[in-house]
């Protein structure tokens, strides 16, 4: 792809040194601690499913019990425990929350409990990449359909409620779906357990909610002769989990960021930092498509002023990834510009926007967000936004198309609603499909102006964020216009420093394959 | 099926047949979406009246979404609520025109072997009705939506008249031509002009005595097969007709009733 | 304006040398008869109103009872019967039409009444030239705002109720109103009487309601602080007599067309031509900016086959009306690409096609019609659409708009149809507008390469259309794939083949104009 | 006016005040647009089905313009038609806060000359709801739509708690502040749990016995002046409120009750 915004390669490398600058010294404050969240993350990937008749998740029941363990890991104390009773990982972690077993004690450290850590961590990777495997041979044997990749949500509250909307979406065209979950549970520090129609604003993210979903829209995708991805979301104080669990039931998509959290839930950043670097190494393994949090930005800062504070964002959160092991196509990076669609040239700066976007990260399926912000309860106006959006989407080739729903500014969207968005989108798509190919920007014009100003504010930035740190930049209202300060927020509680004997054979494993592939790729 | 089969209808779980009501993300929540202008300034009260009409017409929590002034004493208005009502699903009958679809070449085949002579059809867009893309759709060669029209059919003598055809002009036509069918469009329904020029046609082929002799059929945008019933016509066409769902229809009648 | 699409020139020249020699053949065919509107047209001009109580207006009582006059003209007939009978226009016809006075019989070429009838000539145009003053001094005073104007129709069948809904309009951002008439009034030989509040599917066309409707913009403009355009048809078998009527009642744009009556209404080829040349001189005359029908052709014929059609049309409506002395700025060339939003890359042929007429008309305010025939019941569909061409639209800098309404499947729009669509179209055109300034199409693209062929063919239809002459083109079908033939349709029996001693002062004075005015600008 | 006088306003001609109905296109034709899906697969009996809705909705001539299928046993329809119920506009009574504009300069210059010190105001966004920008519009420096938030105004202090603030530690923000006046956002609706929110902290407030010194208001998209009386608060403001709006009545309230 040729550049048609004429935007500097030293200026683009140079965000780029500086984001990986912030990415290792994130990265290496988070190797240093683990969170209550990773510890049952790592007990979830070796097997442990189900809670107690209050609906408490087994891994919390034993995490919780053993706070004073967790600096040097769960999964040794865990793995002696298994050796102790004979069990499997569940009916332990159960004896263990009932009393009937300990953790902790003498053998911990033992060779034998080093090698059944081991093993269970190497299960743990089989079993995730034999989801790779299903996804991958599904995709070979359906594809599914051009880009940019239709996303739509449904979140009616009720599981069975979405798996209908769901099925009608794709029916409708629809090639990403997302269950959005419930107002609040990302402040909860447990999954909730089993299969629930409860939740407002969006329906509980449970394991066995994923699995009915999955099995949905397996189905779906077979009617449809294409795959059908689900979304849902590695966010919130269980984000490590979510990762686990979207590893192992097939998610596809997780909307997952290193400053969603700390911004936009207030929860603590050294926790949500913590947590981002397990989860992302989950996701890498499991060939989960992430998308960051770019687009929520706007919502609160004025979109025109702070367009950059998302380009620094998305270089910060590419580097974190890359570090990862997240591959390119892995990244979809967020972005909307939340402008009023009624000031003058608005579409212009839209475009500019989402070229420069696609010609910085040109390896990555940026996933784009209509503009919701300004969407008011005028349906007719607002349908009109969304469809001039889909135009910016597919005149500047993004990779995962979010669809604006009319109703935005109301309710979680009606049946029809989704309907009515993707019929749109797909007609303006479809009018205009290979007008990316056939306009260039004037030099010297608005648009690559725009693009090049925006660029240069991102890189101004990120050389701050890199000589202050991200805390103090997060402590400075840098993103989103948001202030966070270091020991505020929810859940710093969970977190801890590892002691120097911090075992965790899942980590290792996760670890040890970044490393691996990176050597390969010589990087 | 010529009738509705409640049972062999595929409804989404749950859904009582016996009452039916608008889906937007449960069952039954009754969720509509309405609009309208008033001719009041936009004020509170303006809003408040918009809401109540939205309870008269039987919304639950009606709620105003979005309201606007037009200026001029006028205000324009989206509501959302839930609806009340509810229909027995079961106890609705429509009738059809036949819905088995046949081929070109079966339908000219068909004609040829029982009828044994070419189906002669006369169409036309009445009165001060100039849309003639629709009849040309059904009649012309060129036909519509990759389908031949009615000129294409070896089996079919079809003569298409034009548009703003009067009622006197085409009653004169069908007899000259001795035609076995009548198709006639009718496009613009403002003040009802349709249902009076139909109505007038029918009228006057019933009293040059022709009428069994004759299949009559209407097509438009507004019609519906019952409509067009009620106007003493033999079936009528809507928006989106194919010309050998017509062809079809017109073989089987003429056949019924000559043959 | 620099090309953007790399347009052949020596192409461009050759249609309009083509077109013009068809024009110079219509004009001398036209030059050689007189209609009985032309005539009727004629007595309007020189102040002949109202009619008898059953709503027959004068004029066509008068002409209707000389049509053995006619060859020569009624004007000298008429002058001779003021002298005669002492009494003013109106009076006059009156009188004669009850029979109290007779039309012809000696005296008719006297010197005295060759002088009257020059006389009440003159004041004619003085009439004419004192609308077009005012008009001038209400643009000067108030402007008009931002191009293309936005242009929207009332069609209410109720003068009173139309009025309603124009301010309601105007408010809303609408700069031209169309008052759309009754259907079939075009094909009603005489213009009803007085201020009505009959039609369906549109208001008569009739003096007092034009006054109306002109007294109400006015205030409207007034309101808005900027000039709002009345706009009526100068169509049908009364053509003359509209442009004449709204040359005196300041109507700013009429719909005027060589063809469409022709085509779309089954109007003598004969009778619309002879009724073109009058027409579009009165309208010359009066400032009038006319939109010619090509807005029309692609309603039967198909879009994508028949597009150069449109073009060709343009060029032969340009030519005659050039020959006529209309100036480019008042000629609002039709155009509207009826596609199926559904298929493919549509709007990149709708834009190739409204570039492309930008770049061959540059000083032409086209007239752009949304694309109408595939809008469904589906309102929500439908808006986007018209929201598709509004981009188009503003894109390519059309100099007038006419607004899409969503519901144009249905029914004549209610009020707030238009202000809905007047609020979309200004949200995207707002958005977008200077997007035509920042964006180019590339060498050898599919928008290039669309606009080249369809020129290419306009090209060869029209050197087709000069060989054949303009009857045997429509005789083959060649535009909006519709046949006529030069003796079919309606109005024949009101052409007049001009005898040597025809006299029409006014018309005299139209051509006088013409000539004089050709001749200072050396053509 | 602070009550609506129907002979003051200007409706447009012929329009009878105690029978308003939605205008289409001619006075008192009651043109209304519906839309809906029911959960039934698209039919013949689909369509008439959801025409008798519209019927029951008190629509004269429904008329079913766009059907489609949604599959999966659910259609969509869009309806036109005449409603015929009417409001009587003379006899609605909305209750509304005062509307006098007074400016940023004006406000502050009456609280310094009247009440002679800074008004105490704590606002929150409580509950699990996140959605900060609303109250953020309010309270902020930076303010909403050109306007100042209540921050700047040098005769108030106020205090943004942010988002997700539990009723209990709003409470205690009160007390220890001694507040006058409480500033509560609520966007998120679902199962009405912003109502729940509003009513615990209106009873949380009155059994601390502080109720009648403090000016108590809510605001959010889906609140209104109404709403917020019924729950037992002074105000409610709705979508597109300024900061002006809310300062002018606080300024006002507080110094009725405390000058
Ligand atoms: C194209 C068009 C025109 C063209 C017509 C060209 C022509 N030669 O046909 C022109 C520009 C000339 C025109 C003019 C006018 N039009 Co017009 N026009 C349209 C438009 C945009 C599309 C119609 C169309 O071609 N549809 C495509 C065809 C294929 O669909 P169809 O007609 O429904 O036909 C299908 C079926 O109904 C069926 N069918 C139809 N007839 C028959 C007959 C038989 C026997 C059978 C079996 C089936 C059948 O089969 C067809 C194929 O599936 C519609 C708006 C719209 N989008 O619908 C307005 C519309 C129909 N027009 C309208 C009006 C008011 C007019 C005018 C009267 C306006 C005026 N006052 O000047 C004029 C005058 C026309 C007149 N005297 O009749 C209104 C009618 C309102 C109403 N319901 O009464 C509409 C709805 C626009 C609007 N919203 O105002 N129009
Ligand atoms: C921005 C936004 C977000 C941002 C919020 C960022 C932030 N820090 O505020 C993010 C992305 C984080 C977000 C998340 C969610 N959101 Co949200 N969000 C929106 C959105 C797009 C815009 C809201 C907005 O900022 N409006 C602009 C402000 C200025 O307007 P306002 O809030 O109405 O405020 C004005 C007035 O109401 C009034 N006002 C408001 N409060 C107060 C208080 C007082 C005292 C006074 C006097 C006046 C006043 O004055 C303000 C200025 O005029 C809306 C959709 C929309 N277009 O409305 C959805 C919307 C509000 N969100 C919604 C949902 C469901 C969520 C989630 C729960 C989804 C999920 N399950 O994950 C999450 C979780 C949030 C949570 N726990 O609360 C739904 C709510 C549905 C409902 N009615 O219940 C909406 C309507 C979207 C939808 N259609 O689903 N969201
Ligand atoms: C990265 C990320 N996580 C999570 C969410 C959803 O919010 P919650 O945390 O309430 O699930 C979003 C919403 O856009 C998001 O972008
Ligand atoms: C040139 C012209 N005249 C007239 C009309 C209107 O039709 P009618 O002749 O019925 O007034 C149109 C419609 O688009 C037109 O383009």
């Amino acid at each position: 792809m040729t550049s048609k915004l004429d935007l500097d390669p030293g200026r683009i490398a140079c965000c780029r040194e500086s984001a990986d600058a912030v990415a290792r010294a994130v990265l290496a404050f988070a190797s240093e601690r683990t969170t209550v969240s990773i510890e049952r993350a790592t007990l979830r990937l070796i097997g442990v499913e189900g809670g107690d008749d209050a609906g408490v998740p087994w891994v919390n029941r034993v995490v919780d019990g053993a706070r004073s363990l967790l600096p040097g890991g769960i999964a040794l104390p865990f793995a002696r425990a298994m050796r102790v009773g004979g069990l499997d990982p569940t009916q332990t972690a159960r004896a263990v929350a009932e009393g009937g077993l300990e953790l902790g004690g003498e053998g911990v450290a033992d060779s034998e409990t080093q090698a059944l850590a081991h093993a269970l961590a190497e299960r743990a990777m089989a079993r995730i990449s034999g989801t790779v495997a299903d996804r991958e041979a599904r995709l070979e044997a359906l594809g599914e359909g051009p880009r940019p990749l239709l996303y739509v949500i449904v979140a009616s509250g009720n599981i069975f409620e979405d798996v209908v909307q769901a099925k009608v979406c794709v029916r409708a065209g629809a090639q990403v779906v997302a269950v959005i979950r419930s107002t609040a549970q990302s402040l909860l520090d447990y999954i909730p357990e089993g299969t629930t129609t409860e939740g407002y604003g969006g329906t509980y993210a449970t394991q066995g909610n994923f699995r009915v979903m999955r099995a949905a829209l397996d189905e779906a995708s077979e009617e449809a002769g294409r795959y059908v991805r689900l979304c849902n979301y590695a966010s919130g104080l269980c984000m490590p989990e979510m990762a686990a669990l979207g590893a192992v039931e097939r998610l596809d998509v997780m909307l997952n960021d290193a400053l969603y959290g700390i911004l936009f839930r207030d929860i603590n950043m050294q926790r949500t930092l913590t947590d981002q670097a397990f989860s992302r190494l989950v996701s890498a393994a499991g060939g989960i498509l992430i998308n960051t949090g770019e687009d929520n930005y706007l919502t609160t800062a004025d979109a025109v002023d702070a367009a950059h504070t998302v380009l620094a964002s998305q270089f910060i959160n590419e580097a974190i990834a890359l570090r990862c092991g997240l591959q390119p196509w892995q990244l979809g990076l967020g972005h909307a510009m939340q402008m009023n669609p009624l000031n003058e040239d608005t579409f212009l700066l839209e475009v500019a926007q989402a070229q420069m976007a696609r010609e910085i990260f040109p390896d990555c399926p940026l996933k784009y967000m209509p503009p919701t912000k300004h969407m008011t309860g005028d349906i007719f106006r607002g349908h009109v936004q969304d469809a001039m959006f889909s135009l910016a989407s597919v005149m500047t080739g993004q990779g995962i198309h979010l669809l604006g729903m009319m109703t935005e500014a109301m309710h979680t969207p009606h049946i029809h609603d989704r309907v009515l968005a993707l019929d749109a989108t797909r007609m303006v798509m479809g009018s205009a499909r290979h007008l990316a190919d056939e306009i260039s920007f004037v030099p010297g014009g608005r648009i690559r102006t725009r693009a090049q100003e925006v660029l240069a504010e991102a890189c101004d930035l990120l050389e701050t964020v890199r000589r202050d740190g991200i805390f103090a930049a997060l402590g400075q209202g840098r993103f989103a216009d948001v202030v966070r300060t270091a020991e505020g927020g929810r859940g710093l509680d969970g977190v801890f420093v590892k002691s120097p004997d911090y075992r965790n054979p899942v980590e290792d494993l996760l670890r040890g394959r970044v490393a691996w592939r990176g050597a390969a790729e010589g990087a | 099926m010529k009738r509705k089969d409640v049972a062999a209808l595929a409804l989404p779980e749950g859904v009582n047949p016996h009452a039916v009501r608008p889906y937007g993300d449960a069952l039954d929540d009754g969720l509509v979406q309405v609009s309208f202008t008033l001719p009041v300034p936009l004020c509170p009260e303006s809003v408040e009246a918009a809401r109540r009409l939205g309870g008269q017409m039987g919304l639950k929590e009606p709620t105003v979404y979005h309201q606007a002034d037009l200026g001029h004493g006028f205000s324009f208005y989206i509501l959302y609520g839930k609806l009340q009502h509810a229909v027995d699903f079961g106890r609705i009958v429509v009738p059809r025109v036949s819905e088995t679809h046949v081929s070109f070449d079966e339908i000219n085949a068909r004609v040829q072997s029982v009828l044994g002579r070419r189906i002669r059809v006369v169409g036309a867009c009445t009165g001060s009705d100039a849309h003639t893309v629709g009849i040309d759709a059904i009649m012309n060669m060129k036909g519509y939506d990759g389908e031949y029209g009615l000129e294409r059919y070896p089996q079919f003598d079809a003569r298409n008249l034009g548009s703003q055809v009067p009622n006197e002009v085409l009653l004169r036509q069908i007899v000259e031509l001795d035609a076995d069918a009548v198709l006639v469009s009718q496009v613009v329904t403002q003040r009802d002009v349709h249902l009076d020029n139909l109505a007038e046609l029918a009228d006057m082929i019933e009293a040059q005595g022709i009428r069994e002799r004759i299949v009559l059929v209407c097509g438009g945008p507004r019609i519906t097969h019952e409509v067009a019933l009620e106007l003493g016509y033999d079936a009528g066409f809507g928006a989106g007709t194919r010309p050998s769902q017509v062809a079809s229809f017109l073989a089987d009648e003429v056949i019924r009733r000559k043959a």
